[in-house]
């Protein structure tokens, strides 16, 4: 568990954009939180809305990004709560909660494979920015629709479309591990692909950790709302997750 | 500043404000975002003699102003309370800590208040009767009123310091159970615990809780919740907190006055954690303001 | 267009979707919003023998995701029904329309029966036996099981066409409450009708309603509903009218797999007034974009 | 009963502005509405919200003026409901339903003395603008503090301001009815001050309509939450009313 304060802060929007369908990026002005946060932890979001009675949980987003008070989160509309977020303008006040959660480790000097499946990147960036320098890193962000592809203008992240290219990961992480020679895989995504990328490192003997999702109410570790199963029993995906060395859980 | 202190029979608090067994973990949780000395009482999670590992998830839906949780009671057990929680709490001197029991039986929780009588960071104990949210024990409970009967007294015979007895309002009388809870030794009632409920997925068409049933709590229960206040308070003398729903200074006024004597936060807790503190804060406020003290925020007619 | 008929037991309708006693008027006062032709059925505000004042005001509260109502039954009585509200509603062929009777005593129900028993106008008659806004009748009959069997037999014996029983969750057991209303000749069971619930006023320190006790209604309450039509459905093959909360199209996907034939709107009425045939509208095109037909709305293990 | 058709709108916010603490002017764009709506009749506002799970009942505000294809609400901050109004602004759409309930009668070649009381006045507005042509008309704004004042930019309205001048209804309107040899009072305000001009009214031998307020879930005779005695036993102040012959009541 990261021992890191966790605060509430009040951030201004600095800018809402849509990326692709369904896809935001939210840009926040943040002195704390920014500055605390590491790859893989998240932060709590109010939905804003000047009806109390609405009483919704916070919503967790990983940490997209994090510059010089600025933080950024990446975002799928899925329900009424990212929907309202999308109605965020420059100058709105949002209430966040952070830095939640444990980070993706740090690795140097090793051949590492950073692989997002749909929102699952979010994360990822931030990650990759960080551990570019000191290792030699693959980064596949993998969506379903041509729709969904995010126009990054990073050149670094390549971009896999199932309906263009082909489902790629269940049949081509076995290949690629071995062409690519991949030590490590850092992935983010539904569970299925995180099932399947964590046999695939268990098969080619290398590590792999894996970025999780679950129902939660706190988002610190007292509701115990946020459980998953690992091999050693139910674990926390807010305080002893999101990452967690995949071959803890498969 | 108000006068605050808050007599629960023998239970004194600094305040009225509580946090909600369940919602607040063991305290320390929090201590990012309040200063737990100035709390009046916090509940810890349910403890049970072994530990418990709790349902299968999903554990947590949203629904309209409120939430559904199927924890189903997870804990480490009471060995783990006393050795790792309850010394985190040594150094506030100011809050009270309501160790919270919820045995499957009767002699589970019999054994549960003779191991905690001798905990001196507990300051009372509440005996949960009311979880939906496992098997045996809980909330099946509170339907058989002889059983109501024989495991409080059993618990009173075990445990010297007070004893809170937490209730549920989906019950075929609450005030037939709260009398019955009284007779057998129970000094302060909380109530309620979260009503029984069920939420659909309706992509998979199943039940979205593997139990099917699970636990409704927050504002919009809180209707609920003040009638059952309002039954018990307009029928016995004992002290009662007040829990369901509890989200704004508003709030703590309309259950202070409807009977509660003092009041507990559970899922805004997890909205806001600040907002046991902020809530004394009003509390204070409002008391100074309109010239009132909390003895006066009673029922008129 | 998916085929929406349905069938609930005598009673067809052309499409599951139903508004709810005394949140849909007489039908005629949501003319300028919604074509009531489109409507599976409306039921009428709950009719006694004689006209009835209702209670004091204030009889409406907001809360979280709901209100509460103390109307207490003000109508004006069966022979105004009969002579003002079924003319007006004589046009709408294809619209069932229920008609609701809520007497204070059995004999007020059987008297009320055997008049709507000659109105062509009526297609089926629904026993209000869960109001909890009146001191005789109402709720209370639901805490008696022996008169609900009486109740219910007697207006079976009056009345020939498909007989509904309305019930309340907050009864004691209401699987229990299910199989006696079956028993005594309930063709339909409507669950679920407003829960008991209080509101206070701070200002004055009262409670908000005169009567104290009012019924809560709206999305908070939905978890509840949904648990309720799962214990019945789960215990009994009678069609069920699903009532509570009903706010969206995913609402009503939840109540007709969770184990309800059809689906009453109830406080959304007043919030969004062509609500019911905007579901009709979205139920469709759900069953035609998911290829899925009424029936396989069930719930999967 | 008005036979009118009511109908829901969307309308455009076209003005949102703050004239005194508390109280703010809303312009909509309307076109069926503003057309059909005559002075004393109300319309309900859903309260803008991106989350449907507040699912909050509509709020009733009386019709403060119309024009073509404008509709202007004056209100007061009480709650949740009319707090989340003020940040409505420029070109936000809300949804109105109307015209609603009854209006004040068409009187002609009268004294007439239109008295309202703090956001009493919002109705009257409009009614006075209809009635100026063919009556002679005093028409008084009663506020309890000086920063109720409402800047109005019309001379015709005289405000009293209690904390100033004196309270004024109780003991200066048998007084005023006397020395204006008014011979009708339109009026609407907090129930004692309206009880109080009926007195007057009553014992002065002239007539008066009173506008009145109720606990609204509907607004169209639908859910009988509405009622207030009169002396012809509960009547709907949504459909009967709001507005009533005080005769009818006291
Ligand atoms: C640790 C963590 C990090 C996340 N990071 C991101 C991110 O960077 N970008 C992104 O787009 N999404 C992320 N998600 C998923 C995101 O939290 C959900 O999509 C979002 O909460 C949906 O809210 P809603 O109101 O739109 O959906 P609704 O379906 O209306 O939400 C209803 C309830 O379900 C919960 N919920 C719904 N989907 C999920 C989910 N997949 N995981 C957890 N709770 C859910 C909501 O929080 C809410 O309580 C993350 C989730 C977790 C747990
Ligand atoms: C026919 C009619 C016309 C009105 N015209 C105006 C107007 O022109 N300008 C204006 O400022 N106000 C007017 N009001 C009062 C206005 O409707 C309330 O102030 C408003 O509904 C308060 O909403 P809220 O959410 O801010 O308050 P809250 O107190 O949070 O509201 C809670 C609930 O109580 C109801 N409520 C609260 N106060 C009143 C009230 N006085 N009357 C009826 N219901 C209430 C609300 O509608 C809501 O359902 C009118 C009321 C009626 C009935
Ligand atoms: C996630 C969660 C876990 C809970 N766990 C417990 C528990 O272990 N023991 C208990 O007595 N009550 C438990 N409760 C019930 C609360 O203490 C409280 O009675 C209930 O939530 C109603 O209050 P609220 O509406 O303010 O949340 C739990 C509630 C929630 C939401
Ligand atoms: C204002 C109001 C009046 C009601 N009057 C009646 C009634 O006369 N008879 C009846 O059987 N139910 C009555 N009900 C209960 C509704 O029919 C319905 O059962 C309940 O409101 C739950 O549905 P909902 O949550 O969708 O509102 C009333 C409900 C409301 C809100
Ligand atoms: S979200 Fe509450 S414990 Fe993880
Ligand atoms: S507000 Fe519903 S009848 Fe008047």
């Amino acid at each position: 568990m990261s021992d890191a304060t966790k605060i509430i802060e009040i951030s201004d929007v600095i800018k809402s954009k849509q990326l692709a369908k369904d896809t935001f990026l939210l840009v926040l002005n943040s002195s704390h939180i920014s500055s605390m946060a590491t790859p893989g932890q998240f932060v709590n979001i109010s939905i804003q809305t000047k009806l109390p009675s609405a009483n919704m949980l916070k919503r967790p987003f990983g940490v997209h990004n994090c510059g010089k008070n600025k933080l950024e989160i990446l975002y799928k509309v899925k329900g009424e709560g990212t929907n309202a977020m999308t109605s965020l303008a420059v100058g709105d006040k949002v209430e966040v909660m952070g830095p939640l959660g444990n980070r993706f480790s740090i690795c140097k000097n090793k051949k590492v494979l950073i692989i997002g499946g749909g929102m699952g990147i979010a994360p990822l960036y931030f990650l990759y920015n960080q551990l570019k320098e000191h290792n030699d890193i693959i980064m596949i962000h993998g969506v379903k629709t041509s729709d969904e592809v995010i126009p990054w203008t990073e050149s670094h992240i390549k971009t896999h479309v199932d309906d263009v290219e082909g489902y790629f990961v269940c049949e081509n992480i076995d290949k690629y591990i071995k062409k690519e020679k991949i030590q490590h895989i850092m992935a983010c995504g539904p569970i299925p692909m995180m099932k399947s990328i964590a046999e695939s490192a268990i098969k080619a003997g290398i590590t792999a950790e894996v970025s999780l999702e679950a129902r939660m109410a706190c988002g610190f570790g007292a509701c115990l709302g946020c459980v998953i199963n690992t091999k050693n029993g139910y674990k926390k995906v807010c305080t002893d997750g999101p990452v967690f060395n995949a071959s803890d859980i498969w | 500043m108000a006068e605050l202190k808050t007599k629960l029979g023998r239970l004194e608090l600094q305040n009225p404000i509580v946090t909600a067994s369940g919602t607040f973990g063991y305290g320390t949780e929090f201590t990012d975002f309040v200063d737990l000395d100035r709390i009046g009482a916090i509940t810890l999670k349910s403890v049970t003699m072994e530990a418990k590992i709790g349902n299968i998830p999903p554990r947590i839906a949203e629904t309209p102003s409120g939430m559904m949780n199927s924890i189903g009671l997870e804990n480490n057990g009471i060995q783990d309370l006393i050795k790792r929680r309850l010394p985190a709490l040594e150094g506030y001197k100011n809050l009270k800590v309501i160790a919270n029991i919820a045995g499957h039986s009767i002699e589970e929780n019999i054994e549960c208040a003779r191991i905690l009588e001798k905990e001196k960071r507990v300051d009372a104990l509440e005996l949960n009767i009311s979880c939906p949210n496992v098997a045996a024990g809980g909330l099946s409970f509170c339907f058989d009123l002889p059983v109501v009967e024989k495991l409080i007294s059993k618990v009173r015979d075990e445990y010297s310091g007070p004893l809170i007895v937490k209730l549920s309002a989906s019950v075929p009388d609450i005030v037939k159970l709260a009398e019955v809870s009284i007779k057998a030794g129970a000094e302060i009632l909380s109530l309620i615990n979260t009503i029984p409920a069920m939420e659909v997925d309706i992509t998979s068409r199943k039940l979205f809780f593997k139990r099917g049933v699970a636990g409704l709590s927050g504002p919009a229960i809180r209707p609920i919740a003040l009638k059952a206040i309002y039954d018990v308070a307009s029928h016995f003398k004992i002290p009662i907190i007040g829990i369901g729903g509890v989200s704004s200074i508003e709030d703590v006024l309309k259950f202070l006055i409807i009977g509660a004597d003092a009041v507990s936060i559970g899922m805004m807790n997890f909205i806001n954690p600040k907002i046991a503190e902020t809530l004394i804060d009003e509390l204070d406020e409002y008391l100074n303001t309109n010239k009132l003290t909390l003895a006066e925020l009673t029922l008129q007619s």
